[in-house]
Order: structure tokens, then sequence, then C-alpha cells
């Protein structure tokens, strides 16, 4: 029996790599780029807009027939790996990227994947492009991550700021889940909002991300009676029980998280109790949306059947890569031509209105340049929909 | 002479139910000494205490004038009250030999850290233990049987190996219970004789629980019967035939029986 | 002081809902269900699709929830569990079974309802608010009401209905039931159909309050363990106990606590580890089989 | 005139080791029939292989003419066996309420029921003090009474006793005595008990099996059993 | 099996391990193998510790928690005391040895599901307590941890620096390999030494144990602390390779596969824990191609393996006319 297993398994595996090596069977050269990231399990939805918007961007570029980088002609094939949000499968995926000899990947989603898998990257010569915060991962010695969007660190001062100076705020609570990441964020939200002279008044409740009621959570931070309430790297599941169970304890003051939310999810979630919540988003939104954004979002529900308004940024890291390629074809085989590329790259944003370029960032925060400039959009929740409060730029 | 074992005033209590109330006897070293009563009456607690596998809820046990009802159990066991068990209680996937092997873990002089480096102690631990343990199995005619795994044995067997098992720890004490349940007639004198040889040969002293009244006649030099976590009368085989007491409540009178 | 009771009754109402079902299965094939919390999800989710996806009431989503996980349990019951623990050596092995099940579940839904959080809309707005001394939404209310109509409906049919008598009689002695002319292995599946059913109810119920997402039955299955060890597994009144005493904690630590920083669910484990090894049966004792 | 039930060269073993080495008996209706042995002799393995918990290996078991070995255990029950198991197996944590409901638990006229339990409280009045208390909380003699009660309440034709006398006070043994007597002559009832009081068993049946290591060594009228020497020697404790 | 069949099946054993697998690696240049490989061989370790405790009849879901102290001792002293790898690795498995002997001493009282549902809250325990303790750095891990150094005897060097090679792939699938060797090796020599039959034992039967002089309740907790061991080493090692420690390093899940590895290899196989880590392990990595039926696959194939051998991989032997 146990070799008829191993040899369904075979069979499996067989139907399977042939089902997908027809997915790109064009004549042209393939270029691969990578996906290590998280696909299932509680965090699914995090790498899933990642692989999706990946998946999307490459098949309409294969259909416009393919990407061309220094006078060849290539086809993108995305190869993804689920790392189970598991530091040590995510190793396992950025041997295999190596393996195939993929020098671009996306991903780990999370802080402990990030770091776990730098030594691998930096031994196989991958750049990667991680959705995760910690700033040693980004400054100098380490010289292959690429933060993928805009850390809180970066975003939450603009948020709070902009409160303080629309809205007056004065007081300013903070929540967060009992794991790595948010508490990470939380700290970091914590100092940027002192040093911006808020009083603090409750920074130190947590959750676990398996609650079902959030009321006995919040209790304590409502009593404080906080001006905004910062829900710190809040995962898009618990966001509209936080915002419902707050509003529902009759808080009133303002609410806001730096991490990308889906409209969708928050008006199952929370509907109208959502409205005036404030997140960080990509630029899907009406005034920013150029018309590529537009096809890609309906491409994107052709093919998943069901938009991801957090792979708004994702999509950005392929466009990255594809047209720093572009703008240095050596750095197909060669990382290092990749990163001395990065420090003066500049292509049009495609994806934007108006003359927005796509550049590298993060002098500011890493001393180098590690970094996607992407659009720091903070959006409003309203009536099911986001809308742009105000834009602003890393750097 | 002093007895090997005394029960003094033993009381058990599991909540509200009295188990043992106040038993005291005693045992003299050599002596094949008989514990009877209904189901229920209290006898396998008893021998859990003595054993120490209970704690007595008051009252004493002691073993050659040390008490010995507050130690652990392992520990009696090491000074030589060894129990072995109702029915089938044995390892059941080992083979007989290595059953009675295992038993003698009490007699090794090497420490678990020496087997595991498999010093010469060790060496010469196993090498001992192999030969007693074989020396126990054609002791109780296990030969043919010895390689068999416990699980697959007949019940009579199993009954030779839980004594062999016992035998294995060389205990001055040995608390048997129920050895003759469920065997025939045959194998009952056969496991009389054994037992008697053990005393005799061996020179432990043997406490045993029993219902088979013409074996516990037979193989006892006295008697002690308990009904209710009572002890209700001691003495020899034919005191305890003929003590009205003992008739009324467990032996029963034939008249009541047939006379329904 | 009000508010914690109320939210303590609230969460223990849900949960010893929850522990219920795992306590049923648990005492009857004495199979721990680590794919409890799968089935939780799955039922949210069978809601959230009759109600969201098709405009549905919220009533018929229940029942689908309830009814799909029947199904569901009386299927794995039959052709996974009762081979696997006929053949096995060690009852153990069914722990290998339901782990692999737990896994395979979370990708069936992952396949089916995709990786986002999902919600229905509030069935009631409104919140009851008694002087800020007890605030409480009033869809929480009916939900807690509901999930308490449910345990009582229950204990009632284990008590008094005959496959209950019969269920209970197969948990304390199943050669006895069988004796007594118990189909043990009719009412085995009836009672893991029963135990499904129940997890798939508490998610069909939960889905209007917290929503449902792919990742929560892992957490949910090891908070429905820690219920029934703090009331004893296999009694149902341990796992209403054990329900409503977690439900008690949270609360209670939550506010006590909130101070001392990320430790309340730290001392929870911590208290619940010493007290287990204070009473290792539990609060309850196992005296069923 | 048919046997009630009859074992036709039935053999049974567990794992490798015999149980029943072919073994014939037969029983007519009306009849309390004894099987007496020692521990592990094969007496309890009949009633095992009667009631459909064990599976027997060959031979045939017939009952009211048909094949009974092979139905399930609960079609069994339906058909009028009901069994008094060993060491009682009572449902501990159930009042004496359900327990004897349990009994009933094939049949479905809840009136028909209520008649059973009726007549049942009225044979031993000592439950019906009891009726709402956990069935754990009765002594063992209370709890020997509920067991049999709750096999009268599936109106058996055959009625199975395994060791009714098991841990039970010798006073408290002589009621139950009694009361099966009582059962087979008001109920119309058929007896098979297995005991391991020997005198007792023979004193209150008909006939009697004697059985050794899975077999039938001798058999016939209780009455001359009781006087049989072999049968004293062996079962009856007499001078040894 | 006699005397030389086994030392056989050991050298073709140890062959295959580290001279065919490199051997292979470099021919075929499937260099990720070496992860995966290095992998299996510390998973298999942290294994095997669960297995011995299910070897006392103890079911086990709590050794995430012990490679996750292990990793963090590790780290710790590496980081902040400057420590060799190399020292510490031995001293994470002592310190959780220690630390499961506390722990060990109440909570092995617990039988059955009992002690499983508890060894499982113990790995959430650990989770937070990472989280919450200053030493650990809480939230943010531990990251940038230096790659083992060399090790030098009298100016020689035993052991290279890993930051110099060329390949610290290989050298820590070597260095793993060893490590899973030695524990195996411990593991069988435990097994079948009078240690072994005891811990059968108690496994069986612990009152009859008690009753030939047996001392369950240190046996248990030994037993228990040996597995608290490996579960260490385990976890120190996986801290060097990743060069980062997070509270989220070792999780439920990982106390849970433990688990699995050791059913599916077998309960009643001293290599059982090995074979069901690889098989496990490899497995998920060879589905990889699926993609999003990965994980339906996955389980699916271990739900028909369970029906099919309930009693783990290695029952097919016993099937074939084995020992038994």
């Amino acid at each position: 029996m146990k070799r008829r297993t191993m040899l369904r398994a075979t069979a499996l595996a067989a139907v399977a790599s042939l089902a997908f090596s027809g997915l790109a069977h064009a004549e042209n050269p393939v270029l691969k780029i990578g996906f290590v990231g998280v696909t299932s399990g509680p965090a699914a939805a995090w790498g899933t807009s990642n692989q999706r918007s990946m998946e999307t961007r490459a098949a309409w570029i294969n259909e416009t027939g393919g990407v061309e980088i220094g006078g060849t002609v290539y086809d993108v094939e995305i190869v993804a790996f689920d790392d189970q949000k598991d530091p040590k499968r995510a190793i396992a995926g950025m041997e295999k990227m190596a393996q195939d000899g993929i020098h671009y990947v996306v991903g780990p989603n999370v802080d402990d994947g990030a770091a776990a898998v730098r030594p691998v990257a930096e031994q196989n010569g991958i750049i990667y492009f991680p959705y995760a915060f910690p700033k040693e991962l980004y400054t100098p010695p380490a010289s292959n991550a690429v933060l993928g969007m805009v850390a809180n660190y970066q975003s939450g001062p603009a948020i709070y700021k902009y409160l303080i100076e629309n809205h007056g705020i004065k007081k300013v609570a903070f929540v967060a889940a009992n794991e790595s990441d948010p508490l990470s964020q939380r700290d970091g939200g914590v100092a940027a909002a002192k040093e911006l002279g808020l009083e603090m008044v409750s920074d130190s409740v947590t959750y676990q991300v398996d609650t079902t009621d959030f009321t006995p959570v919040l209790l304590p931070v409502i009593q404080t009676q906080p001006d905004l309430l910062v829900l710190s790297g809040v995962s898009p599941a618990n966001a509209p029980q936080l915002i419902r169970s707050a509003r529902e304890l009759g808080y009133t003051g303002l609410i806001s998280t730096e991490t990308a939310q889906d409209a969708g999810v928050l008006q199952e979630g929370a509907g109208e109790l959502a409205d005036g919540f404030i997140s960080v988003g990509g630029a899907s939104t009406p005034e920013l949306a150029s018309d590529m954004m537009r096809e890609f979002v309906d491409r994107y529900v052709a093919m998943f059947g069901e938009y991801n308004d957090e792979s708004n940024t994702k999509v950005y890291a392929l466009e990255y890569i594809l047209e720093t390629l572009k703008a240095n074809p050596a750095a197909i085989e060669d990382v290092e031509a990749f990163k001395t590329t990065m420090d003066t790259f500049e292509a049009p944003n495609p994806f934007m209105v108006g003359d927005a370029k796509l550049t590298y960032v993060g002098m500011t925060s890493f001393g180098q340049k590690r970094q996607l400039s992407v659009p720091l959009v903070v959006n409003e929740f309203r009536g099911g929909a986001f809308e742009t409060l105000f834009v602003a730029q890393v750097d | 002479m002093t007895p090997i074992l005394e029960v003094k005033g033993v009381t058990k209590r599991f909540g509200g139910l009295t188990a043992n109330d106040d038993i005291s006897f005693d045992v003299a070293e050599g002596e094949i000494l008989s514990v009877i009563g209904p189901n229920g009456a209290g006898k396998s607690t008893l021998f859990k205490l003595i054993a120490s596998f209970l704690k007595t809820t008051s009252g004493e046990v002691r073993f050659k004038g040390r008490v010995i009802s507050d130690l652990a159990p392992h520990k009696v066991a090491r000074m030589g009250v060894v129990r072995t068990f109702q029915e089938t209680t044995i390892f059941r996937s080992m083979t007989v030999r290595e059953n009675v092997i295992v038993a003698h873990h009490l007699r090794s002089k090497a420490s678990l850290l020496g087997f595991f480096l498999g010093t010469r102690q060790a060496r010469a631990d196993e090498a001992e233990f192999g030969a007693s343990a074989d020396d126990i199995i054609a002791f109780l005619g296990l030969q043919p049987i010895a390689e068999e795994l416990a699980s697959n044995l007949p019940q009579g067997h199993l009954r030779a190996l839980s004594m062999a098992i016992g035998l294995a720890t060389d205990p001055k004490v040995l608390l048997l219970d129920e050895p003759f349940a469920g065997m025939n007639h045959d194998e009952t004198m056969r496991m009389v004789a054994l037992v008697r040889r053990l005393r005799d040969e061996r020179g432990v002293t043997v406490l045993l629980v029993e219902h088979d009244m013409p074996a516990v006649m037979k193989i006892s030099d006295r008697i002690v019967v308990i009904n209710f976590g009572q002890k209700i009368a001691e003495g020899t085989p034919a005191e305890i035939q003929a003590n009205e007491k003992v008739i009324e409540a467990y032996l029963g009178s034939e008249d009541a029986a047939i006379g329904i | 002081m009000e508010q914690i009771l109320v939210n303590g009754l609230y969460l223990g109402a849900q949960y010893a809902l929850i522990a219920l079902g795992l306590t049923l299965i648990f005492s009857l094939m004495n199979v721990l269900n680590f794919a409890h919390g799968q089935m939780y999800v799955l039922g949210g989710f069978v809601t959230y699709t009759i109600v969201s996806q098709l405009g549905l009431p919220f009533i018929v989503g229940l029942i689908g929830s309830a009814v799909t996980l029947a199904v569901v349990g009386a299927m794995i019951e039959k052709f996974l569990f009762r081979p696997v623990i006929r053949r096995s050596h060690r009852e153990e092995s069914t722990m290998l079974l339901a782990a692999g099940i737990a896994f395979f579940l979370d990708a069936v839904i992952l396949l089916l309802f995709g990786e986002k959080q999902r919600g229905v809309p509030k069935i009631i707005n409104g919140v009851f608010n008694w002087d800020f001394r007890i605030i409480m939404p009033y869809d929480r209310i009916l939900i807690g009401v509901l999930a308490i109509a449910m345990i009582a409906a229950f204990i009632l049919f284990m008590q008094y209905s005959r496959a209950g008598r019969a269920m209970r009689a197969l948990a304390q002695d199943r050669v006895a039931a069988q004796l007594m002319g118990v189909d043990v292995d009719r009412y085995s599946m009836i009672g893991f159909a029963l135990g499904a059913m129940l997890a798939g109810l508490v998610g069909g119920l939960l889905v209007t309050i917290t929503g449902v997402n792919l990742g929560m039955g892992g957490p949910t299955s090891i908070k429905a363990f820690m219920m029934i060890m703090i009331g004893g597994a296999g009694v149902i009144s341990g796992a209403i106990a054990g329900g409503f005493i977690l439900g008690m904690m949270e609360s209670i630590g939550l506010t006590v606590l909130a101070a001392y920083g990320d430790i309340t669910y730290l001392v929870i484990f911590a208290s619940l580890m010493v007290f287990l090894a204070i009473r290792p049966q539990g609060l309850m004792g196992k005296p069923w089989g | 005139m048919t046997a009630m039930l009859s074992f036709e060269n039935v053999e049974l073993y567990y794992d490798h080791v015999y149980a029943l080495k072919g073994v014939s008996i037969e029983m007519q209706e009306g009849e309390t029939v004894a099987l007496i042995g020692a521990n592990g002799a094969g007496k309890s393995s009949i009633l095992r292989a009667i009631t459909g918990l064990r599976k027997i290996h060959s031979g045939e078991i017939r009952y009211m003419g048909e094949r009974l070995d092979g139905t399930p255990a609960a079609e069994i029950v339906r058909r009028g066996i009901a069994m008094v198991p060993e060491g009682r197996r009572v449902f501990p944590y159930m009042s004496v309420k359900d327990n004897l409901l349990m009994g009933a638990f094939t049949r479905t006229d809840k009136a028909d029921i209520a008649r059973t339990l009726d007549s049942v409280l009225t044979r031993f009045p000592r439950l019906k003090e009891r009726f709402g208390q956990s069935a754990g909380t009765l002594s063992g003699g209370e709890q020997q009474m509920m067991v049999i009660g709750r096999a009268l309440m599936a109106r058996p034709r055959l009625l199975l006793l395994d060791e009714p006398s098991l841990g039970i006070a010798p006073k408290l043994v002589q009621d139950i005595a009694r009361s099966i007597v009582a059962i087979s002559r008001d109920e119309k009832v058929t007896v098979l008990l297995v005991e391991q009081n020997s005198r007792m068993a023979l004193s209150i049946s008909n006939r009697a099996y004697a059985m050794s290591t899975g077999s039938v060594v001798l058999s016939g009228n209780s009455r001359d059993l009781i006087t049989d020497d072999r049968i004293k020697a062996a079962y009856l404790g007499g001078d040894v | 099996m006699s005397t030389s069949t086994r030392l056989a099946g050991v050298a073709a054993f140890l062959l295959a391990v580290f001279v065919l697998v490199p051997w292979a690696i470099a021919a075929s240049g499937r260099w990720d193998f070496y992860y995966t490989l290095t992998s299996v061989a510390l998973l298999s370790i942290a294994s095997a510790g669960v297995w011995l405790t299910f070897y006392i009849g103890r079911i086990n879901i709590g050794q995430g928690a012990y490679a996750l102290v292990g990793g963090y001792v590790s780290a710790i002293l590496m980081t902040k005391a400057g420590f060799s790898f190399w020292l510490t690795l031995p001293l994470a498995g002592l310190f959780c040895a220690g630390l499961s002997v506390l722990i060990g001493l109440p909570i092995l009282r617990l039988r059955g599901v009992y002690f499983a549902m508890v060894t499982l809250v113990l790995t959430e325990v650990a989770r937070l307590s990472a989280l919450a303790l200053p030493v650990t750095n809480g939230a943010k891990g531990i990251t940038s941890i230096p790659l083992p150094g060399e090790v030098s005897l009298f100016g020689l060097t035993l052991i290279p620096d890993f930051a110099t090679l060329a390949n610290p792939k290989l050298a820590f699938y070597l260095v793993a390999a060893l490590l899973m060797v030695l524990c195996f090796a411990a593991l069988y020599r435990i097994v079948n030494s009078r240690l072994g039959h005891l811990c059968r034992s108690l496994q069986q039967n612990e009152e009859l144990s008690a009753s030939i002089g047996v001392n369950t309740a240190y046996l248990r907790v030994l037993a228990y602390s040996i597995s608290s061991f490996f579960g260490g080493i385990a976890g120190a090692m996986f801290v060097a390779i990743s060069q980062s420690i997070y509270p989220s390093s070792f999780q439920v899940a990982d106390s849970v596969n433990f688990m699995l590895n050791c059913f599916l290899g077998g309960l009643g196989y001293v290599f059982g824990p090995m074979l069901g880590t690889l098989l496990l392990y490899f497995g998920w990595d060879l589905l990889f191609t699926t993609g999003r039926f990965q994980l339906l696959i996955y389980s699916s194939l271990l739900i028909v393996l369970m029906l099919v051998l309930p009693n783990g991989i290695l029952s097919l032997l016993d099937r074939k006319g084995g020992r038994r």
C-alpha cells in the first residue's frame, strides 16, 4: 500500500506540474519570480493577496506578449511557496527559490519568517521583498531585503500628525494582538505618538488573535477615554470585531490602524459602525487609480472571483522588480547590479494618475534605499468603501 | 519469634465508605496465611494497604518491626514485600522471559546510567538476571513458553507468570491475589504445591487472598476472615471451618441455600 | 463589575456550547477531536454563505449549518474513526486521524470559502445600556440567550429522550448498553453527528458577531480542550462548568490584569496547569466510562 | 419439541486461546438451567456468544428454531433475550429510573413500558425508594436487583444471568436467589444462570451443565448433581 | 536479527547519511535538499523526544515548548554572554532537561488525554512567556545571531568557523545528521537496555512496575527530561541556521507535528519518528508543485495512510512476518 500511495502522490504531482507548465507554455524564455509567504491557515489572507496580485499581473503581462528586458522578451512565471507562517518552512521556501535559480522573491509576510530567511537569501544572492517591519532587515550590514510597503513607524506619525491638526486629538490608546508583529508595531507607534506630544492613556492592553468577544479586552481601554484608538498591526480578521466592540461600548472617538484593510471585510463585519475608521491603503481609490490600476482590479476579479484591497500595494513589488530589471538587464543574473541600480532607479508609476514615480526610498529610516516607494495613502472607511484622506510619500 | 509482618489497627475510608475497619493481625516468618471473605469485603484494599499502594486512614503496617505503610510502593517492594496482581496484570507486550527479567529490577547493582553505558557491572547484572530468570522459569515450568508474548498466553500460564514476576523480585513476603482463580482442580493442586515449595525451598512468607475454599483449607497455616471491612475471625483452617460467624457470613449454611 | 460578569456569562455560554460537542464525542468514542474547531469554522461559513450570499434569513443559515455539520460528523465517524479505532493497537492513534481531518477541513474551507474574514450583517441593531454599568448590544444578548437555550435543549435531550439516554448509557458502559439493545455503531455515529452539529451551531451563531475566518479553527480547539480539562473530560456538566469558568476567567483576567501588560493568558494557562496538577481529573472527574 | 435455545458444537476463541471447544447444550422453554465451573471455564463465553457480544468461530446457535449467531446484538435483545451481566454493569451516573428505562430500550409502546416498570417496582420495592437516585450510589445488593429489574424491562423470554451473587453479601444472595425463582415462575421466563456459587445455582435450577476449560464435562438434573461426588469434590468445597 | 546484519544495517545507514546523500545532492544539483534534510534531522530529534514520552505511556504535545526554550537559551547565551554556539548546544539541552523536571514533577502525574492537553497548553505558555519576559527581547525576537564559530584544540581546528565556509549548508547538514545519529543511537540504547524495559513496564502497567520496585515517579521524570533535552538541542540548532529566533519560531503546530511524526512512523519502533518526520516533511515539500491543492492532498494522504496503516508505517515490517 505504501507503494500505491507513493504512486498516487507522484501521479498527482506529475499532473499538477503539467497543468502548471501549461500556463506558461509560450515560446518566450521564462523569467521566474518567487513568492514565499503564508497562503494557508489563520494569516492566509496576507500571502494570498500577494500571490494573487503577482499572478494576475504576470498573466496580464504574458497575455500582452511578455516583458522585454535587455532585448529579450520574457514570459513571467510566479513560483509560489506556502510557508504556513512557519519560519522554518520559510527557509525551505527560500532554498527552493535558490534552487530554481530565482533571484527575486516577494515575501515573507511576517517578521520571524523575514528574519529567518535572511541568511539563505544573502548566501544565495536573492533580493527579497518582505512585508515585515524590523529595521535590522533593511539597515546595513543587511542589504538583500527591500521593504515592500510603508512601515508603521513611517505611516503612524503621518496619521497622528494629520489627526492632531485636523481633529485636535490629545489622548491616544493602543491595542495590539499578543504576537510578535503587532506588538512590535505597537511599540513603534507608541514611541511615535509620544514624540508628537500625544498623551498615552493606555498602551498595555493586548488580546489573543482567536478572541471571540472583544468587549472585555476593550473595556479598560475605552474607560481611559482616548480621542484616538490605534489598533496596532491588526489583522483584517480582527479589525471589524474590534471596531464594532469599541463602538458598542459607546466609544465615539477616532479609530485607526497602520495596516492595510479590506473594505468588503469591514463592511461585512462591522457595517456602518466602521464608518470613519482610518487605515492605510493602496492606490485603488478613484482619486488616485490610473486606468491600469482599474484594469488590474478587473483582471484580478476575473481570475480569482473577488478583489482584495490589500493587493493594491502588493502588486507594486513585481512591477518594481521588472522595471528595475528593464533599467539594468544585467541584474537578471546579478543581484549586485540590481542593488546599484536601486540607488538611481526611477520609472513612471503606471498604477497612479499624475506623474507619480517608482523609486526606491528608505534613506531616513534605514540609511540605504531598501524600500519601495509605495504611496502612503491614508483612507477613511465610509459607506462600504475607502475614501482617501491624504496621500504622502516616504522620505 | 517476632512476626515478620504486623498489621495494626488498619483502617481505610474512601469518602463515606469504610473499606477496612480497624484490622489487626500478625504474620510469622515462613507462614502461609490466607485472607478470605466475600467479594467487596475489603481484601484487595487490605493488600494494597500492606504493599503501600494506598495510604491507610489510620493504623499502620510493620515489616520486621519497621513501619512501611507510609513509604512509596517501590520502596516497600525493595524491602521485600511484593504484591502480585489479580488475573492478567502482567506486561502484556513483552515475552515471558522479558517479563521475568524486568522484574529483577530490584536486584540491580548498576545504576540506570550504568545500564545505558553498558558498564561491566551492568553486564554482570544482565547476565545474572538472565540466569536467575531462567532459573525461575524452570522452577515454574514455563520453559516451553519462555519466548511467547505474554498477551498470547492462556490464563493458567498468566497466573504462573505473575508469580514468576513476584519471585524475580526476591521477596521476603509475597502477597498473592487470587492465585487459584479460574483454575481447574488439577491446576489448583499444582499451584498449591508450588506455593508450598516457594515457602519450603525459598523461605518466602506468603499472604494470599482466595475464594477457592478447598485450596485455601489445604494450603493455609492460618486464615483471617474479613467481612464488611472487619476481621471477624482468625485461626487454623479447622477452627475457621467450625466458626459459626464465618459460616453465616461467608461459607453460608447449607439449609439456607437449598431451602428456597 | 456587573459588566465583567455579564461579559463572562456571554463568553461562557458560547464556550460551553463549543465544549459540549467536544465532550460528547470524547465520552462516546474516547476520541479527542482535534478537528472540532474546524467544524465550528465550517458552520460559520455555511451560515455566512446562506445568509450573506444567498440572502436567506438567519435562522435558515443556522439550520443549514446544523444539518451540514451533522452530516459531515456522521460521515467522519462512519468512514474514518470507526475503522481506525477498530484496527489500531493504541487508542492514541485516533489523534493522528483527528489531526489529519483538521488539516483536511482547513484545506476544504480554504478552497471553498477563501482566505478572507467573512461576516453577516447584524441581526438586530441597538445596544442595551444600563447607566453605563452594563453595556451589551442586543444582538449579543440574543446570541447569548440562544446559546443558553441550546445548552438547555441539549441537556433536556440527553436527559429525557430515548436517544439521549442511549448515548449516556453508551458513554458509561458500552457493553451494558449493547446488552440493552443499543446499536453501538449507530449511536456512536449519532453522537458524533450531534457533537459536530453543536460545533456548527456555535459557528453559525457567532458569525453574526465575530464573523468567521479560516484561522479560527485551531485556537478554538485548544480553548475547547482547556474547557473540558477544567470541567473534567467526558462530563456534560463539566463541559458547561469549564466553558463558563474560562469565560469568567477571561473576562475578569482581561480587566484586572490589563494593567500588567500581556500576561492575562499566561496567567490563565499557568493557573490551569497548577489546577490540573492538584486536581488531575478536573472539577467533575471523569465518571463516564 | 424443539429446544428454545441450542448450541451445536460451538467453538470460540480470543486471540489464540480457546474459550469454547465444541460446546453443545440445549434448553427447553420454561426451564432454569445453571452453568457451573471455575473462572475461565467458558461459562461467560457462552453467554457472550448468545448475546452477540462475541462472534463464534464455528458451530451453530439456534433460538426458537432460528439461527442466532451472526445476529446483531440489538436484534437479539429485540427477539426476547436479556442479560444481567457479570459485575452488574449499572450505568452509574444515570438514575435508577433511567437505568430501568434503558432496559426497555428496544420497546416502543410507552404505556406498555409503564406497565412493566410498575411490575418491576412492585417486585423490587427497594428500587421504588431509590427511584431518582443515581445508580452508582446504590449498595451492591440493590444494584444487583436493579440490573435484574433492568433486564426484566425488556420483557424477555430468555433471561441470562452472569454471576448474580458475585460480590454480594451472603444474605442478599439468598434474596436474589429467591427472586430468580419467583421470576421464572411468575413471568414464565426461561433462565440461564451462570454461577460460581455452585450450591446456590444447583439449588434453584432444574438442570445444570458443569464446565471445565471450554468444554461441558457433566450435565444432568440439578438435584442429582448436587449429590454427585465429583461435583461435590470439584465445586462444593467438601473435604479435600 | 543477528548482530552482523544489524551492524551492516547501521553501516549502510551511516554510509547513506554521510556519503550517499552529499554525493547524490552534488550529482543532481538539488542543493535545497540540504536544508530539507537538515530540518528532517533536527525535527526528528525533537520527535524522538516525544516518542520517548510515548514509550512511558504519555502523549506529549508540548515538545515545541522545549524547542523554543532551547532556541532562546542558545540565542541568549550567544548574543548576551558571548558563548560559543558549540557550548550553548548542550547547555540548551540541559536547561530544557532541568526545566522539564520542574514542570514534569507535577504534570507527569496526569495520564491520558489530560497529560496531552496540559502539554498542548505548555507550548502556548512558552510562546507567551517569550513575549512577556525581558530577557527574550519580547516580540522583536533575537536576530543577527552569529553563525557557529571555530572550535580548536591546541591550535588544531576541529570545526571551522561556519562564516568562512563556502557552503555552510553542507556543514549544517553534517552537524544535524551527526546529532540525529547520536540521539537515535542514545534512544536505541535506552530502549534496548534495562532503562527501556523499565519504560515499557511503565507504559504497560504503572502499578505493577511499582510493585516490582521501580521508582515510577523518578523514571517518568527521567524519561521526560531526556525527551526535553532532545527538544532543546533541536531548537538550539535551528537557531544557528536561521540566525534568529522569535516567540513564534516553535508553536503549537510544531508540537502537534512532532506527535504526528511519531504516530506516522509507528509508536512501537525506535526509528519510527525518523521515518515519520522524513515522510511528513518531505511529503509536504514534494507536494509543493500542487499549488493550492497542496494542503488538501497532504491531509488526504495523511488520512488514507491512517486508514491503511493505523499502527504506523513501520508496522508493515510486522505484517511481513517480522519479529512479531
